[in-house]
């Protein structure tokens, strides 16, 4: 990650709600590679910020992924150091989970695995959704 | 109302430049105002001024050349994501710039909506 | 809250997924290939009619004409791009896609 | 369609079985139009060409397609020359279709709406399968 | 006729369409987003077994790895680029993509 | 054996052009001749020499050109997918050529066997 320079803190008027909802797998589509490229920008500009993983996109959180063989980066280390930047919640789908066949063991960092009602309300809450 | 249009797949291969232009339209249409266009990912690939379609088909980075510039609207190409498939300065249609995803963040804050066209 | 979806429901999984988490007040809006969803006498028929017992379903015009259908789902409701900025403009947007 | 010149007969040797699968619906992907197009230029080449239509690819034959408001062009009326064409068999899955809520009636051209087995042993003898 | 898919079964339907076609002769390569239906303990699993019974199923190893899914289903075999380019060279290619 | 490649999705986008890319270097490697590659719709985007992208990014464009210059493959561009995208003679990798879908229809008859990556 980190081709663009993070930036110091930025300060604007308007504090928003930002929901980044992840739901494709990593590495088959550069969607949520860019989605977190936008979280560790827009962390700099005192929004706050969520995060939801459902669908395909818990695959992103998926401990043990090694992409040398394919050439491309591996990112979901990335996913470790939200909190650190001020992401105030990283919310797993259960369901979605469960179907892959993971825990929350099987994840590369600490998340609040919720079910879909949470979710919902979650969603409800946001100024902004940005899909990835 | 202050509109933010986010589009993430390229032009021709997928119906989301289609629909984020239609949609862009109509909202000018009714007297909104459009805070601003962020080309992301393949959707940068609409912004080149190098593609030559067929004469019976639409234009679709001339399309949004005009489109932008009659409206005053900003038109932000990320800069990662051109470079990344060769949009450049000099291959890039009046209207629009090259920058960051700051300017992605501003116009989530600055717009009273944020609408992604994608795949 | 509006959710938008802009995939075939017969071969993709948005809608169904967007389904589960859509709340009462929020409608749905289908585009793109999402239109064939709205389509009359379709497997996913019965479906469609349990979400709209709760939630108001729109399809856009365009995409519909641009794909042959003409039959929709009694109590979906058509919407041109105009319609479109309007449901913007009342909520929120999720995009489903 | 015809971007391209259609070029007089091709001669060659070989003669393969070519099976284009039209799994995409029209309009949301440029994938089913060019797909047509390599038909229309192909037929040129005495091969023997053959087409499937299952999953969302169903769509494509679906009659009263008007493009207009969206700005793209409707093809799916070239796929009725396609016979004139030499392309010797237009298979449509019959269960991809009904769950669509489709017939026959539906469609732009005439069609052979088998059922899967069919279509298996269709894929089978060929030589080249081409997705679109 | 070695049949390919790419995408994850989770959330579209190219595996269980291209499941409707395979005869017994037919091998099946997952790659990509599609060795996600490799994985074990998944709720695809029993289809997948299901399937082993008459197929022989494959899941290419660089992209299981890049996924981190170290743990298959019993039956699946696993291939490397060398290994895909083996089957393309043994049986002709239906890309179920 | 004889493979054709058909590359169908544009690069960094979807995994297709890598996968190509992967497979093709396997097939070479086990003694296999690649009688041609074609990019077509969004594959064409493989083939811009204006890409620039991070130092510690893979160069998709260049890794193509080098692949098919060293071993002597014949990489065709669809012209009408080329001229809708912007990719032009001036811009096209050394190695590749822009003609029309006559030279996939050929490749596929050349061929044993003709493999198609895209999304």
């Amino acid at each position: 990650m980190g081709e663009e320079q993070y930036d110091e803190e930025q300060s604007t008027e308007v504090q928003k709600k930002f929901l980044f909802v992840f739901k494709r797998a990593p590495h088959g589509t550069i969607y949520p590679y860019e989605g977190l490229e936008v979280i560790l920008i827009m962390a700099a500009y005192d929004q706050v910020i969520s995060a939801v993983f459902t669908d395909d996109g818990v695959y992103c959180l998926k401990k043990g992924q090694e992409t040398a063989a394919i050439g491309v980066k591996e990112f979901s280390i990335t996913f470790k150091v939200l909190e650190q930047y001020g992401v105030e919640h990283l919310y797993v789908d259960k369901e979605a989970l469960s179907a892959r066949g993971m825990t929350e063991a099987d994840l590369v960092t600490g998340v609040e695995v919720v079910d879909k009602e949470t979710i919902a309300n979650v969603i409800r809450e946001q100024d902004v959704v940005l899909p990835f | 109302m202050k509109f933010g249009i986010l589009i993430m797949d390229g032009p021709y291969q997928h119906q989301a430049s289609d629909s984020a232009y239609h949609f862009a339209n109509a909202a000018v249409a009714k007297g909104h105002e459009i805070a601003g266009i962020f080309f992301y990912n393949d959707g940068v690939n609409n912004t080149t001024s190098l593609m030559t379609p067929p004469q019976d088909d639409r234009h679709i980075s001339k399309r949004w050349s005009d489109f932008v510039q009659k409206n005053g609207i900003d038109a932000i190409v990320c800069i990662a994501a051109a470079k990344r498939r060769g949009i450049t300065d000099a291959n890039l249609i009046k209207g629009a710039r090259i920058s960051g995803l700051g300017q992605l963040t501003e116009l989530g804050i600055k717009a009273d909506r944020l609408v992604t066209f994608g795949d | 809250m509006l959710f938008t979806v802009n995939k075939s429901p017969f071969t993709a999984g948005n809608l169904k997924s967007c389904l589960r988490y859509v709340t009462k007040e929020s409608p749905i809006l289908l585009y793109e290939d999402g239109v064939y969803g709205a389509m009359a006498g379709t497997a996913l028929e019965p479906e469609m009619k349990e979400t709209l017992k709760t939630n108001r379903v729109y399809a856009l015009r365009e995409d519909l004409k641009a794909r042959g259908v003409a039959n929709t789902i009694e109590g979906i409701q058509l919407v041109d791009y105009a319609g479109f900025v309007d449901l913007v403009a009342e909520h929120n947007i999720c995009p489903w896609i």
